[in-house]
């Protein structure tokens, strides 16, 4: 999950991370207000996205009434693709120098990483990696003193300068275990004056963890149908081509939709029905495929532990129920695949042996 | 041979007693799989078919030599049930639940580590030494031996690959199903050098996805370390990049783990990746000649 | 630091492991009231010593005037040797069993153990081995479910009994680890009905992190002359004897009171100086001894890092100031010793080279 | 020979410029220890007198080979200077600081035991090959080359016995304090072992004292595998149960520890424990004979 940067910055406050004086407004009224009680002013739109600078997302002024009209046009409006729902109004920084922190975990070594800069501020791609430190936190023992220490030294500070760094990246750290983040970065960490802020704020929850941190306010990135298919305990992820595709597993369903690219189709949808296809289960996943206003729909089984004339069973009872005004491509080969394409053939359906054959004539359909 | 488990496996399930564990265990009994003992909490000095069932990986380590351990749990309490397979000093761990928490992921990889336990997932359909042992919930019938070592990312796909070359005539030593999280306790890497000293695995084939870097390591630890033929298959040609497609490891983020940037990788050692899936039989028959 | 069981009850409540209901009285009028509130109720003298029972330090009464009575004759008096500035009151349990629970230092595996058996309430080194379950906690992973649930299976629990001894087991262990404790321990921890409750508390804080627990109540163990000696950095111990005892090291102080055991004296104290014995500390330290009225003095300083000369300087400035009235004996070997002895000779006093030959004297001086 | 620590011994000091640590490092390159680097954070480039100062552990084992390092810093700070000499490799770590909480010092030990690292203290004096390397604080001049292997528990009474041992012309292989806090690196079952296989030592002095069990351990531990004649000090004998005489580990609990238990086990396996240390010589002698 991943938050908005006033709601990373509400975290940082918790955790004792500096942070510009400044809150979030969600009417022009609190923007006015705000930049009436803190004067020069930052107002940043708050979308899950990047550079918003360049889309006219940011604005810096020091009159309310300015604060107030820049709000009232962006609150409500599409930026990037997104809609504004909230903006972020924060006293300017006098910015001397900008860094960049930032905790992720490493696949390989399977702990923390931190990786720091004092190349901040730009996308961090392109810092250049003789400016970019990596340090791998070892798990057991966590941030101690030494390790952050060690990470200003090969960052090249010093001075009081360096100690606070040294205090972010503990506190960042333990933020970043304590609320299972995937991600904490701050892009960029400023030094103004004497002291050094988060002037930004990226956060992203481990999605999976999400049932321990019932405190944190939850955020939506999911699509109607995403959030439908995750009630439903599918996988599913909108797409933007034509053939909706119901598979068993997530890797076959990738590959699916490889499948049909490589025929010249497109896929409408991700659909993972996982291992268990029950009929309630099945005719929901129709459903959200349907919505899509698909013109073909391919369901690619590989029957395991999946059960092939359960799956037929499925399909055929919800076909039985309502019309399915699409052609339906099914692929069924696995467990109890006799039995499962007799009953496919009994509602009018003849089921294919392989991925390919399916795939291909799934996008022959989609393209009449 | 094989790599990791043989038939000589003494294999436990911890959560035996639910639906799942009860299941597979049976399945896996029937593959050949020497399941001696079970743990549920509480149900102590029951059975199962014939395998005994004890309170603690503890109490069934005092009374059975263990090999490996099976995790079926739900995913909020697959960290405990692990530490616990560790602590009691089982070495081989299969972790199937998906959606553990990716910080569980990482105390458990770094205690497994510290205590020299090998843990295949999580999110994994397990591993199985064909016609030998089979921890997992693969579907019995795909896994016949032969002489291709199998790596994988993902569960079905490994199923329709494994099951396209098992038409094909070609049986595999071992199938190793790495999981699909971002975290696992073991990566492609890990693998590759076990197939390369097994004297039966003639060829290896890896199953990757995008997200991730783990085939690009794969491919420079080919380079120097590989004399094997390897034969490849990515899924997630077609998915867009910041979209996680169902794995959670399988997410192009920033630029890093793209389909083409592993293709060419793979490709850059020798390695063929093959367009679709059911061209992986093929391959492979050419690199055994 | 030993806490007192109420203080240590408070913590467990703090903790979330269940307690009687009930709170200490300072006065018989609190007393009184607390009964009153509670009804059935037992009334414990709080002090730093078991067997409380056996020396009438505990009484059950519902009556509040009785309990008022007994608070009263309690408060203020002198228990098994020590004075009694608190009791505790609180609700009398049912008891059907009585189960012991404890987590301490293992200092061979350098780990935290829990010792558990259903033989509570006795003293624990009266509970035969076989009940008693030793269980090892590895310390990077601490009480984790599965530790807790393997220590009760041991304990042969099962059903709900064994559930909330878990959760206790968890509780007792973050606190354990939370206050840097050298000991918790609940004996008895006792089954009434369907609750598990913690009914006394023994709970030793370690003296050297008390830095980092501001926050807990104080208790104050040391006699005056060992907290002036805290004060000075000096390891000080009252004892019994009439010798008194200077020597740098807490091990040659040792060895130096087993001497003078060896010859038939007895030490008034033990006194540390370690290894920085400046003037002033020497003259405090001479000031500690001096309180305890002995016969004799031994100071014994092998110099290492300590420098005779300066010792010898110290005690010599201290002698000229204020007139020692009983006899010195010195032993004084080590960096510098030829000035040391010196400077000595100057204030009047031979040097010893050995400290049998020392003790032996000082032995001698305090027999007539 | 000589055990852990030897002519060869690159040795860092941790807080080197403070004043015990720049004192101290002066008295062991007087000595011969080959000191080759310091730390202290922020001070790095500096040097004291001929040896650089750097930054951090792991810069210095940048520049410099490292084998062992000792630890000049308040106990509050002991944990993570001794952590980050750990983290950084270091192989022996000498803990002079007293008072370092008890729990501080149980993760330290734990971490040094998953990373390999042997720990010397805390509250110890530190230890010394004699004439090849010393890491510690003990005066310099009675640490003479011979054939006797030295384990303590307590320093100043260490050099009292070791004193009189030179006085009476037995020099020291390798003479290592344990410490005496509670919770200590080694014990002297860990060190019993290192003596006995150590061709210089011909015999052992432990120098003991009450509280805890290691006395007994070391007891049971030379029965069955320590043929080398051993000779015994302990401190004690006069204290009462339940004071603790200086040494966090010196304390008599629930009757554990006392002195008359721990003569008595190393009596029982021949070992003769002196009742003055004045002894300690003599008996040594009659041993080497």
């Amino acid at each position: 999950m991943k938050m908005y940067e006033y709601m990373g910055k509400e975290q940082f406050a918790k955790f004792g991370i500096p942070v510009p004086k400044g809150r979030v407004a969600k009417t022009s009224e609190e923007a006015y207000q705000i930049t009436a009680e803190i004067g020069d002013s930052v107002i940043k739109s708050q979308i899950l996205s990047g550079k918003r600078g360049k889309a006219g997302g940011i604005k810096f002024t020091a009159d309310p009434n300015e604060a107030k009209e820049f709000a009232a046009n962006l609150l409500g409006s599409e930026l990037r693709g997104l809609i504004v729902d909230a903006i972020l109004v924060e006293q300017k920084l006098k910015i001397e120098k900008e860094y960049y922190l930032a905790i992720t975990i490493d696949r390989g070594t399977k702990c923390p990483v931190v990786l720091a800069s004092t190349k901040g501020g730009m996308d961090i791609e392109d810092v250049p990696e003789e400016y970019m430190v990596k340090y791998h936190v070892d798990y057991g023992i966590g941030m101690m003193a030494f390790a952050a220490r060690e990470i200003t030294r090969r960052m090249g500070l010093g001075g009081g300068e360096a100690k606070q760094v040294q205090a972010i990246l503990q506190k960042l750290y333990n933020m970043f275990t304590t609320l299972d983040a995937e991600l904490v970065e701050i892009n960029p960490l400023v030094v103004s004056g004497d002291a050094v802020i988060a002037a930004d704020a990226k956060v992203t929850i481990d999605d999976d963890a999400l049932f321990r941190h019932k405190d944190l306010p939850y955020v939506e990135e999911r699509s109607e149908s995403e959030k439908k298919a995750h009630e439903l305990g599918l996988a599913y992820v909108d797409l933007d081509g034509n053939i909706g595709v119901m598979a068993n597993g997530a890797g076959i369903t990738m590959a699916t939709l490889d499948t049909i690219q490589n025929y010249g189709g497109a896929a409408a949808n991700f659909l993972d029905a996982g291992g268990g296809a029950g009929e309630e289960a099945t005719a929901k996943a129709l459903e959200l495929i349907m919505a899509k206003d698909p013109k073909a729909i391919l369901i690619n089984i590989f029957g395991g532990i999946t059960r092939c004339d359960d799956v037929a069973n499925a399909f055929a009872s919800v076909k039985k129920k309502a019309e399915i005004p699409v052609p339906v491509v099914i692929r069924l080969v696995g467990t109890n695949q006799e039995r499962g394409r007799e009953i496919l053939q009994e509602v009018g359906i003849e089921a294919y042996d392989t991925m390919h054959e399916a795939a291909q004539k799934a996008v022959e359909f989609a393209k009449n | 041979m094989a790599i990791y488990i043989n038939e000589n496996t003494n294999v436990l399930v911890q959560g035996i007693t639910g639906n799942q564990g009860t299941f597979h265990t049976r399945q896996m009994v029937k593959y050949g799989t020497k399941v001696v003992a079970g743990t549920s909490p509480g149900k102590g000095g029951q059975k199962v078919d014939d395998i005994p069932v004890f309170n603690s990986v503890a109490e069934a380590m005092q009374n059975t030599q263990i090999d490996a351990s099976i995790l079926f749990v739900p995913a909020a309490f697959a960290k405990d049930g692990a530490f616990e397979a560790i602590n009691a000093g089982v070495k081989v761990l299969v972790m199937l639940p998906e959606h553990i928490p990716v910080h569980d992921a990482m105390a458990i990889m770094n205690y497994a580590r510290a205590k020299g336990t090998t843990i295949i997932g999580p999110n994994t359909f397990g591993l199985v030494s064909s016609g030998k042992c089979k921890i997992g919930i693969m579907p019995n019938q795909y896994f016949i031996p032969g002489p291709v070592g199998v790596v994988a990312r993902s569960g079905t796909l490994s199923y329709e690959i494994v099951g396209s070359m098992a038409n094909a005539g070609l049986g595999t030593t071992t199938v190793v199903g790495l999981g699909g999280d971002r975290v696992v306790g073991l990566n492609f890497i890990d693998v590759l050098p076990e197939f390369e000293k097994d004297p039966e695995t003639k060829a290896i084939v890896l199953v990757g996805e995008i997200g991730g870097t783990a085939e690009e390591e794969a491919a420079a630890y080919i380079k120097e370390k590989i004399s094997k033929p390897v034969v490849a298959y990515l899924a997630g040609k077609s998915a867009p990049p910041g979209k996680r497609m169902g794995h959670a490891g399988a997410i192009i983020e920033r630029g890093m783990g793209t389909f083409e940037g592993k293709v060419k990788a793979l490709n850059a050692v020798g390695v063929e990746v093959a367009s679709l899936s059911f061209e992986v039989p093929e391959l492979v028959k050419k690199v055994l000649k």
